[in-house]
C-alpha cells in the first residue's frame, strides 16, 4: 500500500500524470473510487482485498480525461480493460499509465506492451465463485435454467447500473437508447429484461474482461455478470480468443475461420 | 374441438442463395407447408441476433436462419461472420434457458430448391409437434408490452 | 401519413389459381397506410404497368407494393414504372406471391392468409423506404476472359472488335480448347481446325487482346466495373521473346514417352513441347514434372541446342494484378472419367475408347493421320460399336442430365468411320436420338440411310473380350428387349459432359452460383442466360451447361455484347443498397463511437476512418465512414455495430423491425 | 465379437454346407453367431410375389426379434434373405405409411420399428475383419477361381449400397486376402436362372452354361459364390449346363466361406465340401492366374 502511495505521489509531483485513479475509503469497509490530483492526497489511496471494482470504466469518461494523463490503480481485469479499450481505439498509450497490483506487488506499467506482457502471465480471470455458479447452471436442464433466469431477471428495474459500471459499455448511445426502432422496450418487464441482458452479453462476447463489476453494481443483486462471463467463455472455448489480451484488435466476433465448427447447421 | 395448432415460422434468408433457392422451389413446383414467412435480407451477415430474439418475443413458434454454404457467399464472407455470431448466440440462448430446438440453421444454395421445401416441412412438422412457444409469451404477459 | 398502393397480380392463373387475389387486395385496404389496392391479370404487362403509374399519379401514392412474382424477376420492371410515374424507384417493393406462395402451396385459406401476410410485410417495409439515389462509379473498360477455347476466343474477339481491350487467360500452353482436338464438326463435316485456327491467329494478332496462356486466375476482388484480377503466369521456362518456335528443342529432348494430352494419350510427346503444331502461341513449355533436368539436375539438352538461347531453367511464376471492368467465364467442360463404368472395360480393354479419343483417331492431325486404327494393335477395325449415353441420363452411376452433344457426335463418328473404312460396320446403341437443331436430324438420317449406320435402341450391359474380340452385350428394346450380342473390334463410349474439376473453386473465387453439377448458374434461365448473379461476370459456352459449337459461339457473342454494353456507359450506376454511418448535429456528430470493430468485419475494406476536427484543427472525434464505391451492401457491419450507428439502405433496422412486428 | 445370425430356410435345407461353413469359419475366427430367436421366413419368393404388406412384415418381424434380442447387426448368408431383410428395412425407413401398416400387422407399438439392426451379407461381414482373417490363414488358398456374385447381393443398388453394381469386387478381394487368384471376367452378375432352378431347368441350363463357359475359358479352377440359388443352379444343374457346353466341365462351385475355411485349415467335413453334386477336387498346386484380357 505504501509503495502505491509513494509511486502515485512521485508521479503526480513530477507531473508525469495529472490524476491518479484509485480506491479510497467508503462507507464501512467498502471501497470507493478516488481521484487524486494533488501529490499530498496520495496517502488516501488504499489497496486491499476489498478493492475489486474495475476502475478502467473511468478512463473513457470525458470528465476524467480532461484532467490530463491518468494513472490507474489496476487489478488484473483492469489491465485487460486497458488493452481492450486500446484495441478499440478508445484510449491512446500516452493517455494512461497503469499502477498494476498483482499478487500484492505494485508495478508501474507505462506502455501497452508492458501491460500485454503482464496480462499474458495472468491466468483465467473468472473467480472461483463465478465458475462454480456457471457450472451449477450448466448442469441444469434448459427449463430449470429458464426458471432461474426468469426469477432473477423479473427483479431488474433497468437502472442500467450494470452498464454504467462496465468499462466496455462506453458507447455514447447504447442500443437500449435507440428508439427507431425500439429494440429494447423502455419499461421494465420480463421479456424486455431478458432481451436487454442477452443483448448486453452478446455485445460483450469477445470483449468482456470478466471483472464481474456489473454483477456487483446491481442494486437488486441479479448475477448479470454471469451472462457476460459465460458469453466471453463461450468465445474462448470456441475460438481460442479472449477480450483484453492485446492492444491490437483481436475481436473474435468480427473475424472468422473457414473451418469454424458448424455441426448445428444442416 | 379446438383448431389444430398451426405454428408460425419466421425465416431469415439471404437474397442470393436461400431466397433464390426458395424461388427455385417455386419454379420447380415443389409443395411445402404454408406456415413460413420469409424476411429477405441481403446476406446472413445482416442477420442481427436481436432480430431472432424479436421474432421469438413477437410470437414466432420457430425460426429458420438460412444462407449460402461456406465459400459460396455472394459477399465473400458474410456467412462466416454470421456463423460465428450464431455459435455464441446459440450457446448463450441455451444458457438463459431458450430451447434451441425451435431455431434451425441451414445452408440452402440457389440450386437447392428441394432442400428448402424439405427444410420448411421438417421445421414446421417439428414445431407443430413441439406445440406453441408459450414460454416467452408467458414472460411477455408478465410485463406490460 | 403514408399513402401506399397495393397491386395484386393474378399472373394469369399462376397466382390467381391458388390464391384468392381479390381477398388479398381487400385485406390490403385494411392495412394502415394503404389507400389503394387492386388486383389485375398481368401486372407486368403494359396495361398493368400503366395501371400502376396512373394510380401513383391519381392517388398521390408515396409507396407501392406489387404483389406478384419474385423480386428477382420483376423488381427492376416495377421500379422503373414507379420512377416513370414520378416517385423514387426505391419506394417500390414486391411481395413474392408466386414463387414463395401460389406455386408451392395448395389452394386454400392458409395460402391466401400467407399471401396477405406477405403483402403486409412489404407494406410495413415500404412505409419505411427512403428515396435513394443511384450511385455512380467509374468503369475500367477492359475485360477479362477466362478460358481460351472457342467460347473465350469468340468473346475476346467480339469485345476487342467493339474497341475495348481484353485480357484473355488460358490455363494450358495454347488456346484452342477442345475444339482444336476435334476432327470434323457436325452437321457440315467441315474440319474443326480449319475453321478454328484462323480465329486463334486473329486473337494473337489483335492489338486490343493481351493473351496470357499457361496462366490462371488466382483471385478476383472488387465489383462490377472495378474488379482486380490476380493472375498467375506459370513459368514456361523459356524466354518467349527469344524463342522463334523452331522446334529443335522438342526433337532433341531425350524424354520421349510422355502420353500426349492433346492426342488423349494415343501418342507421346517430349518433356519440352508445343501441344500441337497449330498452337497459339507457337512456343514450347517445359513439363517440369517429367523433365530430366528437374528430376536429376542433369541434361539441359534443349538449352545447349537452342539456337536463340531461349531456355530459362530458373524462370519463376509471375503474379500480376490487373484492373478489369467485366469478366467472361468461358472455362468449358471435361468429359466424364469412365472409371465408374468398369463393366464397359474402359481402361482395361485397350480398344474401348471414349469420344475424344475417336476424334483424335479421325483427325487428319491426329496420331494416325486420320486413319481409323484401333489402339491395341493398330489394325483397322471392321466393326465398331458406339455407345451413346455412357454416363448421361444415368442417375445411378453417371449424371441425370442429357449431355446434348453426344447424339450428334456419335452420328458423326459413325459416319466418319463408314467414310474411312468402307467395308466396316458401325452399330450405335442409343436411348433416344436427340437431334434438335438446324440440319441436325437430317444429319442423323443421313448417317442411318446413306451411310448405313445401324442404330439399335437399347443399352449395353457389358463389354468384354473373348478370342481377341470385344463382345458387346445389350438389348434391342424395339425387338421386345431381345438380348443382343455383337462382336466388335472397337467400342466408342459417348461419355457425359461434365463441369471442369476446378469449377466449384473458380465459382467461389468469383462468387457466382453453380448448380448441383457444378455448372455455373445463369442469372435467369430464360431472360438472363449469359449473366450471373454477380454483376459484371458473364458466361459463355459449356461452363454453364453442355453446349455444341454453334450455341457456344452464339452465347459468347451474347456475353461480349453484354460487356460492350456495360463499357459503352461513361460511368456505372449501382443500386444504392449500401451501409451508411449516421450523422448527428454537433457535439455528437455521430452515434458511432469509433471502435472500428466493423472495419475488421467488412469483406470489402469499405469502412474508412473519418476524422472530425474543429476550426483550429483539433481532433474532436474519429468515426467510421462507408466508402460508397466499395460497399456492396451485405450488412455484416450493421449487425456488428453495438450502437446501431450503421444502417443499411433498403434493409434498414427500422424496416426489418417493422416486418417483424407484424409476425 | 458377437453378431446376430439369420440362416433362413435354404441354409437349413438345400444349402446346409453354406450354414456349416459359415458357422465353422465364425468359430475359427472367434466370432459368436447369435441366432435370431424364433426367426421366421424372410418373405422370399412366396410372400413378395403375392402380398406386399406380408413381404415387408415378415422381414420386419425378423429384424424386430433381432433388435429385441439386443443385436445391432444381423449376418444373413443367403442372398435372397439378405435382399428381403434389406428391402423390408428400406421400405420401413422410407415410407411412414408402410411402417404404420406393418406395425399394425405385427401388433407392435409405434416406434418399435425404429433403428432396426443393420443387415450384412457374408462378404460384407468378412470384409470388415481382414486382419483377423489374414492372421488365421494356415494354408494359402493357391487357386485361380472365378468370383460369381449373381444378382441379389448388389441389386437394387439404392437399397443394398454394397459394392459396385455392375462390376463388384469385394469377393475377389477376400479370395486374394487368403492367397487366391481371381479371373477378370464379365459374367460376375449375369443371370444364372435364379428361381427357375426347379420349374424350368432348361432356362437355368441355358443361362448358367454361358457363365460356366466363360469361367472355364479363362481357366478358372472353381467358381466361388455367396448365394444358395447361384450355387444350386451352377452345381445341381450341371448336367443341363454341360449339355450346352462346348466341352463339359466338372469344375466345382464353392461358397466363399468354404474358400476361407480351407485357407484357415478347416476340414472338408466341417466345411460341408462333401455335400456338393460336382465333387470338390482342386488341383494340388495351381498355375499363376491366366488373366485373359
Amino acid at each position: 500500500m505504501e509503495a502505491l502511495q509513494t509511486k502515485a505521489k512521485e508521479l503526480l509531483a513530477a507531473g508525469t500524470v495529472q490524476v491518479a485513479i484509485g480506491y479510497g475509503k467508503g462507507t464501512g469497509n467498502a471501497r470507493r473510487p478516488l481521484f487524486v490530483t494533488k501529490p499530498e492526497r496520495a496517502a488516501d489511496l488504499i489497496v486491499d482485498a476489498a478493492c475489486t471494482q474495475n476502475l478502467a470504466t473511468y478512463l473513457t469518461k470525458h470528465e476524467v480525461r480532461v484532467m490530463g494523463r491518468m494513472a490507474v490503480v489496476a487489478v488484473p481485469s483492469t489491465l485487460r480493460s486497458i488493452l481492450q479499450l486500446a484495441a478499440e481505439k478508445q484510449i491512446r498509450e500516452e493517455q494512461v499509465l497503469a499502477l498494476a497490483v498483482i499478487d500484492g506487488q505494485v508495478r508501474e506499467l507505462a506502455t501497452f506492451e508492458a501491460i500485454e506482457e503482464a496480462v499474458a502471465t495472468i491466468p483465467d480471470a473468472m473467480s472461483e465463485a463465478d465458475r462454480n455458479m456457471i457450472d451449477k447452471l450448466s448442469a441444469m436442464s434448459v427449463p430449470e435454467r429458464r426458471a432461474f433466469w426468469a426469477d432473477e431477471l423479473v427483479r431488474c428495474v433497468k437502472c442500467y447500473a450494470c452498464r454504467a459500471s462496465c468499462p466496455m459499455c462506453y458507447c455514447e448511445r447504447c442500443t437500449t437508447d435507440v428508439n427507431r426502432p425500439q429494440w429494447i422496450p423502455v419499461a421494465s418487464h420480463a421479456v424486455g429484461n431478458l432481451e436487454y441482458h442477452v443483448m448486453r452479453a452478446m455485445h460483450l462476447a469477445g470483449r468482456c474482461v470478466e471483472c464481474g463489476t456489473c454483477g456487483k453494481a446491481c442494486p437488486v443483486g441479479i448475477p448479470v455478470h454471469l451472462l457476460t462471463i459465460y458469453a466471453e467463455d463461450s468465445v474462448r472455448r470456441q475460438f481460442g480468443q479472449r477480450g483484453g489480451a492485446s492492444a491490437k484488435l483481436d475481436y473474435a466476433m468480427s473475424t472468422f475461420k473457414p473451418d469454424d465448427k458448424e455441426e448445428f447447421i444442416r | 374441438m379446438a383448431e389444430p395448432f398451426e405454428p408460425k415460422i419466421t425465416a431469415f434468408v439471404c437474397n442470393w442463395c436461400t431466397y433464390a433457392g426458395a424461388d427455385l422451389t417455386g419454379t420447380s413446383r415443389i409443395k411445402y407447408q404454408p406456415n413460413v414467412r420469409v424476411i429477405r435480407l441481403p446476406c446472413t451477415g445482416r442477420i442481427d441476433f436481436m432480430m431472432v430474439l424479436k421474432a421469438f418475443t413477437r410470437g414466432s413458434d420457430g425460426v429458420i436462419i438460412s444462407g449460402c454454404h461456406p465459400n459460396d457467399c455472394h459477399y465473400t464472407s458474410g456467412n462466416y461472420h454470421a456463423r460465428r455470431r450464431w455459435m455464441v448466440f446459440r450457446d448463450l440462448l441455451e444458457f438463459v434457458g431458450i430451447d434451441l430446438e425451435r431455431i434451425i440453421f441451414s445452408w440452402v444454395s440457389a440450386a437447392e430448391g428441394a432442400k428448402w421445401a424439405d427444410l420448411v416441412n421438417e421445421v414446421t412438422s417439428k414445431v407443430r409437434a413441439l406445440g406453441p412457444y408459450r414460454e416467452l409469451r408467458q414472460l411477455a404477459a408478465v410485463g406490460i408490452d | 401519413m403514408a399513402r401506399v398502393g397495393v397491386f395484386v397480380c393474378h399472373c394469369g392463373e399462376n397466382i390467381a389459381g391458388t390464391v384468392d387475389v381479390a381477398a388479398v387486395a381487400k385485406a390490403a385496404l385494411d392495412m394502415p397506410g394503404v389507400v389503394h389496392a387492386v388486383d389485375y391479370k398481368y401486372m407486368c404487362s403494359d396495361p398493368g404497368q400503366t395501371l400502376l403509374k396512373d394510380a401513383i399519379k391519381e392517388k398521390k401514392l408515396d409507396g407501392v407494393v406489387v404483389a406478384a412474382c419474385s423480386p428477382r424477376m420483376h423488381e427492376p420492371t416495377f421500379r422503373r414504372a414507379a420512377e416513370e410515374a414520378g416517385i423514387n424507384p426505391f419506394l417500390c417493393e414486391m411481395a413474392n406471391l408466386r414463387e414463395h406462395c401460389s406455386w408451392v402451396h395448395d389452394k386454400g385459406a392458409a395460402t391466401t392468409e400467407k399471401a396477405i401476410d406477405l403483402v403486409r410485410l412489404q407494406v410495413e417495409k415500404v412505409k419505411r423506404d427512403r428515396p435513394l439515389q443511384p450511385i455512380r462509379v467509374p468503369i475500367t473498360k477492359k475485360a477479362l476472359v477466362l478460358g481460351g477455347g472457342i467460347a473465350g476466343i469468340q468473346a475476346a474477339l467480339d469485345i476487342a472488335n467493339s474497341g475495348n481491350p481484353v485480357l484473355l487467360v488460358e490455363k494450358s500452353p495454347s488456346i484452342g480448347g477442345h475444339m482444336s482436338q476435334l476432327s470434323e464438326t457436325f452437321p457440315t463435316l467441315d474440319c474443326s481446325q480449319c475453321i478454328l485456327t484462323p480465329r486463334m491467329v486473329e486473337v494473337a494478332r489483335h492489338p486490343l487482346i493481351t493473351l496470357y496462356t499457361y496462366s490462371e486466375l488466382e483471385k478476383l476482388d472488387g465489383f462490377i466495373g472495378n474488379f482486380k484480377a490476380t493472375i498467375r503466369r506459370k513459368a514456361r521456362k523459356i524466354d518467349e521473346k527469344l524463342c522463334n518456335g523452331c522446334g529443335v528443342c522438342q526433337q532433341k529432348c531425350p524424354v520421349k514417352k510422355i502420353p500426349d494430352e492433346f492426342n488423349e494419350g494415343l501418342s507421346f510427346r517430349p518433356a519440352i513441347y508445343v501441344p500441337f503444331p497449330q498452337a497459339v502461341p507457337n512456343k514450347p513449355v517445359i513439363d517440369v514434372k517429367n523433365c530430366t533436368y528437374y528430376k536429376t539436375g542433369k541434361c539441359k539438352a534443349c538449352e545447349k541446342l537452342c539456337p536463340t538461347k531461349a531456355i530459362r531453367f530458373d524462370q519463376e511464376d509471375i503474379v500480376e494484378v490487373h484492373d478489369v471492368g467485366a469478366v467472361v467465364l468461358a472455362t468449358g467442360f471435361k468429359t466424364m472419367p469412365v472409371g465408374n463404368f468398369s463393366e464397359y472395360g474402359y481402361g482395361k480393354l485397350k480398344d474401348v475408347i471414349d469420344g475424344m479419343k475417336f476424334e483424335r483417331l479421325a483427325s487428319a492431325s491426329g496420331p494416325t493421320g486420320g486413319a481409323i486404327r484401333r489402339p491395341s494393335d493398330g489394325k483397322e477395325p471392321q466393326h465398331v460399336v458406339f455407345i451413346a449415353c455412357a454416363g448421361s441420363r444415368d442417375r445411378l452411376k453417371g449424371v441425370p442430365y442429357c449431355s446434348k452433344v453426344c447424339c450428334m457426335y456419335t452420328a458423326k463418328h459413325a459416319m466418319l468411320y463408314r467414310h474411312k473404312v468402307h467395308g466396316g460396320q458401325a452399330t450405335v446403341f442409343y436411348m433416344d436420338i436427340r437431334s434438335a437443331g438446324k440440319n441436325y436430324d437430317e444429319f442423323v438420317r443421313r448417317a442411318i440411310e446413306e451411310d448405313g449406320v445401324k442404330y439399335v435402341r437399347g443399352r449395353v450391359s457389358r463389354v468384354y473380350e473373348e478370342d481377341g474380340q470385344l463382345v458387346v452385350k445389350g438389348a434391342d428394346t424395339l425387338l421386345g428387349a431381345e438380348p443382343v450380342e455383337i462382336r466388335a473390334d472397337m467400342v466408342v463410349l459417348a461419355t457425359a459432359v461434365q463441369a471442369q474439376n476446378d469449377a466449384e473453386e473458380l465459382a467461389q473465387k468469383l462468387h457466382v452460383s453453380y448448380d448441383p453439377y457444378k455448372f455455373f448458374a445463369e442469372a435467369h434461365p430464360k431472360l438472363r442466360p449469359v449473366e450471373t448473379n454477380t454483376a459484371g461476370v458473364f458466361l459463355a459456352g459449356a461452363c454453364q451447361a453442355p453446349r455444341d459449337i454453334p450455341e457456344t459461339v452464339a452465347q459468347a457473342s451474347g456475353a461480349a455484347v453484354k460487356v460492350a454494353g456495360l463499357f459503352s456507359q461513361p460511368t456505372l450506376t449501382r443500386e444504392p443498397i449500401i451501409a451508411v454511418v449516421d450523422r448527428q448535429p454537433p457535439p455528437v456528430f455521430s452515434s458511432c463511437v469509433g471502435c472500428f470493430l466493423c472495419k475488421s468485419a467488412c469483406p470489402y475494406q469499405a469502412i474508412e476512418e473519418e476524422v472530425i476536427k474543429n476550426r483550429n484543427g483539433d481532433v474532436l472525434k474519429v468515426v467510421a465512414k462507408v466508402n460508397p464505391g466499395l460497399c456492396q451492401g451485405c450488412g455484416t457491419c450493421v449487425s456488428t455495430c453495438r450502437t446501431k450507428a450503421i444502417d443499411l439502405e433498403g434493409f434498414s433496422n427500422e424496416q426489418v423491425f417493422a416486418e417483424l412486428m407484424c409476425i | 465379437m458377437r453378431v446376430g445370425y439369420y440362416p433362413g430356410c435354404s441354409l437349413t435345407g438345400t444349402s446346409r454346407e453354406f450354414d456349416e461353413s459359415v458357422r465353422s469359419v465364425a468359430r475359427a475366427l472367434e466370432i459368436d453367431l447369435a441366432e435370431v430367436p424364433e426367426w421366421n421366413c424372410c418373405g422370399s419368393s412366396p410372400a413378395h410375389m403375392i402380398d406386399t404388406t406380408m413381404s415387408i412384415a415378415l422381414p420386419a418381424n425378423v429384424l424386430l426379434k433381432a433388435k429385441r434380442a439386443g443385436l445391432a447387426e444381423v449376418l444373413t448368408p443367403c442372398a435372397a434373405c439378405y435382399s428381403r431383410l434389406l428391402m423390408g428395412k428400406h421400405e420401413i425407413e422410407t415410407k411412414p405409411a408402410t411402417r404404420a401398416q406393418v406395425e399394425r400387422v405385427l401388433g407392435c407399438p409405434p416406434g418399435s420399428l425404429d433403428e432396426l439392426p443393420k443387415v450384412l451379407n457374408v462378404i460384407e461381414f468378412l470384409a470388415q475383419i481382414p486382419e483377423t482373417i489374414a492372421a488365421k490363414v494356415t494354408s494359402k488358398f493357391e487357386h485361380t477361381v472365378a468370383c460369381y456374385y449373381g444378382c441379389l447381393l448388389v441389386r437394387p443398388p439404392k437399397v443394398t449400397r454394397f459394392d459396385r453394381t455392375e462390376d463388384p469386387v469385394e469377393m475377389d478381394k477376400l479370395v486374394a486376402l487368403v492367397g487366391g487368384k481371381t479371373i477378370d471376367w464379365s459374367f460376375k452378375t449375369e443371370c444364372c436362372g435364379a428361381s427357375f432352378s426347379i420349374s424350368r431347368t432348361s432356362v437355368v441350363g441355358r443361362l448358367s452354361s454361358k457363365i460356366m463357359q466363360d469361367a472355364t475359358r479363362r481357366h478358372a479352377e472353381a467358381i466361388v459364390v455367396s448365394c444358395p440359388m447361384c450355387h444350386s443352379n451352377l452345381d445341381l444343374r450341371r448336367r443341363e449346363i454341360n449339355r450346352r457346353m462346348e466341352k463339359p466341365t466338372l469344375i466345382p462351385v464353392l461358397f466363399i466361406t468354404q474358400v476361407i475355411g480351407l485357407a484357415l485349415g478347416l476340414s472338408e467335413k466341417r466345411l460341408g465340401l462333401k455335400r456338393h453334386f460336382v465333387p470338390v477336387k482342386l488341383p494340388a498346386k495351381t498355375l499363376p492366374a491366366q488373366v485373359v484380357s
